[in-house]
């Protein structure tokens, strides 16, 4: 087998771009926007992700937050959890990383066309959803109903407070939210983990596609919910975690069973998930 | 391309002279290494060692070496990356069929969409020539596997016929060489079944088998998943990795950055890593996805027995036997355990 | 003029098998009090290798001291080895002097320029030197890492050898490694010595001398690193095995570091007791080097023990080259250590760069520690620094205090007893 | 600003500050890197304040103690240097026998003069945040520590068994060679410096996360060891580790 490649081909060479604008999302989390220094777009789908590339520190896959829709510039929403990430977190306007990919299958932006959805997400599992809801809602036209539930811990862990006010007021989506316990009498809304939500949903199961994405332990519960609402199984969709080195299926660190969790994924059917035994 | 035979001296004076003129590149020969034997730059044909039972680590380290600088990079005073892809031109001489075979599983998996020009540039300009295996180790099974010969995936596949050599050419680069060489003669018939004849004896040889047909190993596994065999084989493992590191078709990695003390600058490095250590699918929010090590023990199994060949047609194990060799709780060795899983037990 | 009261409470000066100290009590000039302490946790090796197979003792007994690790570990191996009448070839004797040879470097070149030097630029450590005198850093930093590198290729890592064993070594090195070193030596390192000559030439040692005994390792035939007998200059040599008469060890209250005498009140151990009893049969170079510095035996002002170890460095590295050649010219043989465990005692004698050491081990038939005796050459300097400071203190006591404390640092670290013991503490106080 | 560093030493024998300066020509660049405000071995320059501290040495005296706590008190970061100060190494070897009996055999008549308490590792007086195993520490990781330290990054220590540098040297396994070895329950990060050197691992850097002691002990037993003779090897540099003792 002769393959001719150079040098420049390298899977590990990372493009460079540079953070042109930071915001706090919470006491750990960040969002974060870049442009290429080449000028050129990331041209992701929603729920693929990039290796950021800090030097000196080392790379971690990180989805990208902002829809394709945006031009020009990508935001990445990171969560200070390691040696990268919170690196990542004391850079500034201004600073430079590497990037590559964008890496993974991304949503199935064809199959969902038409559909109505159902969005749940987790806690940081808004950090890629939130790019497929920015879609949709840029997009609204090509989608049916849409709805999106979202929970976290405690109302001190939510994110993107504009973004969840917009869609809070849309007439576009039917938006709820919960948070898991309240330490004070500041929050006024839900409370009580995700899938107490899922009552005061009505959806068409014949017509929706569920897209989960957030913790391990999130998924077994809502994925029962969905069971229940009607769902077929490969209506539900969903994004899993596993650690990545490389980003390209070579490394093998995010095997699941035989599947690599960056190609074949990190968007999985609940129908293909199912027959993985060690996905969730 | 035309099979040759060629005697014992005209073999050494080929190797010295590709050790002289350097016309395939560097010379790689499998030696002596203490009382074992191991793959290592070649100064004179008499140290190559063609009788050799296994090479310590099989050669895929010279395409993916133990560790490799894959990233140079500056962050002062200016902003700069650049990949690092080392190039060589390698020929590698003493290569047993069940490796070979394991290199072609490598070419499946650093090629495909994303093909690793680290592994390529030195893989595509390699000369590989084989010598079938006439000294198999108790551990090995290949034989059992089909991997203790191959009919391609080589330049030249040197056969020890008793007094002369059999050469068998596989490839136009092999077939040039050869003639080039110009020293033997043509192989007939008759050559070519003393060539079997050694084959077939060897293969008598193993002392381990598989107990199964190699394409039923999936299915195997697939009815297995629960099987207690898993859990109770595990129990003496030490998650040492000693299994991984010396197998031919172990093909991960870990990334990791070396900065200079000065921060300036630095680079980033491949290293092998692998599934049987404790902290793989370990990531930063505290979650392991395979904790346990019998999670370990039997993700290995599958990988070798059913996921790479679903993936990439190639099983993951050519039965080399070195990994049953270096496991000191003595449990590593797939033949063994798809055995007992083929008993029931 | 007023006579001084003075009262230094020198912590921490010296490590030994841990740290020292000096108590100094004078009033109106007359010396009340002055003391050597050695107040540190001691290691308790004798105890500790009790019991454990001569393999494993031969392999911990180097953690006595890192930065003499490979006198400690020949002087343990050769005891076994006299334990076990095991001979040497003469490639094991070769490689094990080469490697020594090694460590005396690596040490001395710590010593004068890391410890020493400093003093003369007027700094408390190299490190300012640095970035002022890039160069000589650069050029000390360089002969370590040979010699580093050097002992690292003989025996696996200099700081605690693996691969030097009873009966020889395990793994031998190769002869493109031997051909490394001797052009490193010829080239590099001679250049640099010649640099480093010119270098403390130019320094001015303490006037200070005090007449004593000075003991060191003898041979007739050379300047000996390795076995012999134990040479004095005050008497006829002694057979290694009647150690104990030479360094009778005595304890005192004040130190957990045992005190030796011998046929004086305090005897001298290190580079210039080796000079004053072998100086006749450095190589020519060492002997050119030690005229350049107008030393001759016997010396007697300990401050010079700095240039001793100088002489020694070039006299180590001519000795080396000449073994290297011997290697060279006959081939490394990749042979196998071997050795007959029995019943019995041995004495391993060793010159470590800072003095005479001694191993005195004990085994049982299985070849298990059943008693073990060390005698580590700081502690046999212990006894001659207090003596040094009681000739030291009268003589300058009337100086200025910072004078003084120079003065009485300086001559610590002269006697190099450890590394660290150049510890820079002294406080002064005037009452 | 510049990390302030600082190195101590308790009872040991000062092979790992001494490994600290072997960086040779690197150690220019450590000293441009950070700023060595206490390094008896070499300087007599000295500083209560430091951000960064080293420890080496095991704490086997009441006065260690205190002066280990004021230490601690001062640095925002302890380091444990070398087997000594992380599991009391050879000095716990003393641990086996009563502290009475260790004076008489050292010190015979006079041992009434002096006091000595059972070897323990820096981390048993006070809390400790990073590791850096062996006797002596392996200069790469004394650097790579080094450098975590100065980009801000967590620095990890090797969690895989001596086994895995051992397979990457290319090293014979010393059980093939009729030697026993430590090496798959002991934790890696010195490349396997003893084998390679035709030697066995002995545990100096101590055991990995999760040891199989169980198998470890079988395998021992196969190649003709004792329970004692086991235990033995343990105790060698990991005398105050559980493993040990029984
Ligand atoms: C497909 C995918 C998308 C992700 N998207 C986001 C996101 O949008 N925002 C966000 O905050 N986090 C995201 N994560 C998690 C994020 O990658 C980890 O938090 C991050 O890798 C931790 O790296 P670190 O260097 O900070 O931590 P360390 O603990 O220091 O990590 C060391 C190394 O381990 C690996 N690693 C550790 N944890 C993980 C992990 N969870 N996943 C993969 N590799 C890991 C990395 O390769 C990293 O280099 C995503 C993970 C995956 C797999
Ligand atoms: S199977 Fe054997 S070789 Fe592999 S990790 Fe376990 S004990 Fe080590
Ligand atoms: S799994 Fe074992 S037998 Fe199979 S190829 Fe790897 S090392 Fe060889
Ligand atoms: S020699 Fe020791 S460390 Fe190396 S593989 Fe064998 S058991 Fe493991």
């Amino acid at each position: 087998m002769v393959m001719q490649l150079t040098a420049k081909q390298s899977i590990f060479l990372p493009r460079i771009a540079q953070i042109v604008r930071v915001d706090s999302l919470s006491d750990r989390e960040k969002v974060f926007e870049f442009v290429f220094d080449d000028g050129k777009e990331l041209g992701h789908k929603p729920g693929q992700f990039v290796e950021v590339s800090i030097f000196g520190v080392g790379e971690a896959p990180i989805s990208v937050t902002s829809s394709p829709t945006h031009k020009g510039s990508f935001e990445l929403a990171v969560r200070a959890a390691g040696s990268l990430t919170n690196h990542l977190h004391t850079l500034g306007k201004g600073a430079k990383v590497g990037i590559r990919g964008p890496f993974g299958n991304g949503f199935p932006l064809d199959t969902l066309k038409g559909q109505d959805l159902l969005f749940v997400a987790g806690g940081i599992g808004l950090f890629p959803l939130r790019s497929l809801i920015n879609y949709v809602m840029d997009t609204r036209q090509d989608f049916g109903e849409v709805t999106t539930l979202f929970g976290c811990r405690s109302p001190q862990e939510r994110i993107f407070l504009d973004q969840l006010d917009t869609w809070n007021s849309s007439k576009d989506m039917c938006f709820l939210e919960t948070v898991d316990r309240v330490p004070d009498d500041s929050w006024k809304g839900n409370v009580g983990v995700i899938t107490t939500l899922f009552p005061k949903i009505n959806i068409d199961p014949k017509k929706t596609y569920a897209i989960v994405v957030g913790p391990p332990v999130m998924y077994r519960f809502v994925i029962a919910e969905c069971l229940k609402k009607g769902l077929a199984e490969d209506h539900i969709i969903m994004s899993l975690e596993r650690r990545m080195k490389c980003g390209v299926g070579k490394c093998g660190h995010c095997q699941i069973n035989g599947v690599y969790c960056c190609q074949e994924g990190p968007v999985f059917t609940y129908a293909q998930v199912k027959s993985l035994k060690e996905a969730v | 391309m035309q099979n040759r035979v060629i005697s014992r001296q005209d073999l050494a004076g080929f190797v010295d002279d590709l050790i002289k003129t350097k016309s395939a590149g560097d010379v790689i020969g499998i030696k002596a290494q203490g009382n074992k034997f191991n793959f290592g730059p070649l100064k004179s044909a008499t140290e190559l060692r063609l009788d050799y039972d296994i090479s310590l680590l099989p050669p895929k380290k010279y395409f993916f070496p133990q560790q490799e600088t894959v990233l140079k990079y500056e962050v002062e005073p200016a902003f700069k990356v650049e990949p690092v892809v080392e190039e060589r031109m390698l020929c590698i001489i003493g290569v047993h069929p069940f490796d070979i075979r394991a290199l072609q599983l490598f070419d499946a998996v650093y090629g495909g969409n994303n093909p690793d020009p680290n592994y390529f540039l030195k893989r595509n300009n390699a000369t590989i020539i084989g010598v079938d295996c006439l000294n198999p180790i108790p551990k090995s099974f290949a034989a059992s596997m089909g991997t203790n010969t191959v009919e391609e995936g080589f330049d030249l596949m040197l056969t020890d016929l008793g007094g002369d050599w059999f050469v068998t050419v596989g490839s136009n680069r092999g077939d040039s060489m050869m003639k080039k060489y110009g020293k033997g003669r043509e192989a007939t018939n008759v050559d070519l079944e003393k060539r079997n004849k050694v084959r077939r004896d060897a293969a008598k040889k193993y002392k381990t088998s598989l107990k199964m047909k190699p394409d039923e190993i999936p299915a195997l596994l697939d009815a297995n998943w629960e099987s207690p065999v898993f859990k109770e084989r595990s129990a003496t493992c030490f998650s040492c990795g000693s299994c991984v590191m010396v197998c031919p078709t172990c093909v991960c990695f870990d990334v990791q950055d070396d900065p200079a003390l000065n921060l300036k600058g630095g680079e980033r490095y491949r290293r092998w890593d692998a599934c049987m250590l404790p902290g793989f699918a370990a990531v930063a929010s505290g979650e392991n996805f395979r904790e346990h090590k019998e999670q370990r023990f039997r993700h290995r199994m599958y990988r070798k027995g059913k996921y790479l060949l679903e993936r990439y047609k190639y099983l993951g194990c050519v039965g080399c036997g070195r990994c049953g060799t270096s496991c000191l709780a003595d449990i590593a060795l797939p033949a063994d355990t798809y055995n007992l899983l083929k008993e029931g037990k | 003029m007023t006579k001084a009261n003075v009262n230094f409470t020198v912590h921490h000066v010296c490590r030994v098998e841990g740290h020292g100290n000096i108590v100094v009590n004078a009033k109106d000039g007359k010396i009340e009090e002055l003391k050597w302490e050695i107040p540190e946790s001691p290691r308790f090796f004798e105890s500790m290798l009790r019991g454990l197979d001569y393999r494993d003792v031969n392999f911990i007994a180097p953690r006595i001291c890192g930065i003499c690790a490979v006198a400690h570990a020949t002087a343990s191996i050769e005891a076994a080895e006299a334990a076990f009448n095991v001979k040497l070839t003469e490639q094991a004797s070769l490689v094990r002097e080469l490697l020594l040879d090694a460590e005396t470097i690596t040490s001395h070149v710590l010593h004068y320029y890391f410890l020493v030097a400093p003093d003369f630029f007027g700094v408390g450590s190299v490190i300012p030197l640095a970035s002022t005198h890039t160069d000589v850093v650069l050029r000390a930093l360089r002969m370590k890492k040979t010699a580093n590198d050097w002992a690292d290729m003989l025996c696996g890592r200099k700081t605690h050898p693996i691969s030097m064993v009873a009966g020889g070594f395990v793994k031998w090195p190769e002869m493109e490694q031997l051909k490394w070193l001797k052009e490193k030596l010829e080239g590099e390192y001679m250049k640099d010595l010649d640099a480093s000559v010119e270098l403390f030439k130019t320094l001015k040692f303490p006037d200070f001398t005090r007449e004593t005994e000075y003991i060191a390792l003898f041979r007739p035939d050379k300047y000996s690193f390795i076995g012999g007998a134990i040479g004095s200059t005050d008497c006829k040599p002694i057979p290694i095995n009647d150690y104990q008469k030479v360094a009778n060890e005595f304890c005192v209250p004040w130190s957990t570091a045992k005190f030796t005498r011998h046929l004086r009140d305090s005897y001298q151990v290190g580079a210039l007791a080796r000079f004053n009893v072998n100086s006749d049969k450095l190589h020519p170079k060492a002997k050119k080097v030690a005229q350049t510095f107008g030393l001759k035996a016997p010396c007697y002002n300990p401050y010079f023990i700095s240039v001793a170890q100088l002489v020694e460095t070039v006299h180590a590295v001519e000795n080396s080259i000449m073994i290297l050649d011997k290697l060279l010219s006959k081939g490394i043989k990749q042979e196998k250590p071997e050795v007959k465990v029995k019943a019995g005692r041995g004495v391993g004698a060793v010159e470590a760069p800072r003095g005479i050491l001694f191993h005195d081990y004990t085994f049982d038939d299985s070849g298990k520690l059943i008693a073990a005796n060390i005698v580590i050459p700081t502690n046999e300097n212990h006894n001659s620094i207090q003596h040094d400071f009681e000739k030291l203190l009268p003589e300058i006591i009337d100086k200025p205090q910072d004078q003084i404390k120079l003065a009485m640092e300086m001559l610590v670290r002269a006697y190099d007893p450890c590394i660290s013991c150049s510890a820079h503490m002294l406080e002064v106080k005037f009452k | 600003m510049k990390p302030r560093v600082a190195f101590f030493d308790f009872t040991g024998c000062e092979g790992c500050q001494l490994e600290t300066l072997n960086f040779n020509l690197e150690v220019v660049d450590l000293i441009n890197a950070v700023d060595i405000v206490e390094f008896r071995e070499i300087s007599s320059d000295h500083s209560d304040n430091y951000d960064i501290a080293f420890i080496e040495g095991s704490i086997t005296t009441d006065r260690d103690i205190a002066r280990l706590q004021d230490i601690r008190n001062k640095a925002k970061v302890l380091v444990a240097l070398g087997a000594c100060a992380c599991t009391g190494g050879v000095n716990s070897l003393k641990n086996f026998y009563s502290m009475e009996e260790n004076l008489k055999v050292v010190y015979g008549e006079s041992a009434k003069y002096y006091k000595t308490i059972p070897t323990r590792p820096a981390h048993a007086v006070v809390p400790v945040e990073f590791f850096l195993h062996g006797c002596p520490p392996n200069r790469n990781e004394i650097i790579r520590l080094i450098k975590c330290v100065v980009a801000g990054k967590k620095f990890e220590q090797c969690q895989n068994p001596v086994c895995v540098e051992c397979k990457l040297a290319e090293n014979v396994c010393a059980f093939e060679r009729g030697e026993f070895c430590l090496g798959p329950v002991t934790r890696g990060g010195c490349n396997a410096v003893c084998i390679t050197a035709g030697r066995k691992c002995w545990g100096c850097r101590s055991l990995v996360d999760e040891p199989n002691i169980n198998s470890q002990k079988d395998l021992l037993a196969k190649y003709g060891l004792t329970v004692n003779d086991v235990l033995k090897q343990f105790r060698l540099f990991n005398g105050t580790l559980e493993v040990a003792k029984q």
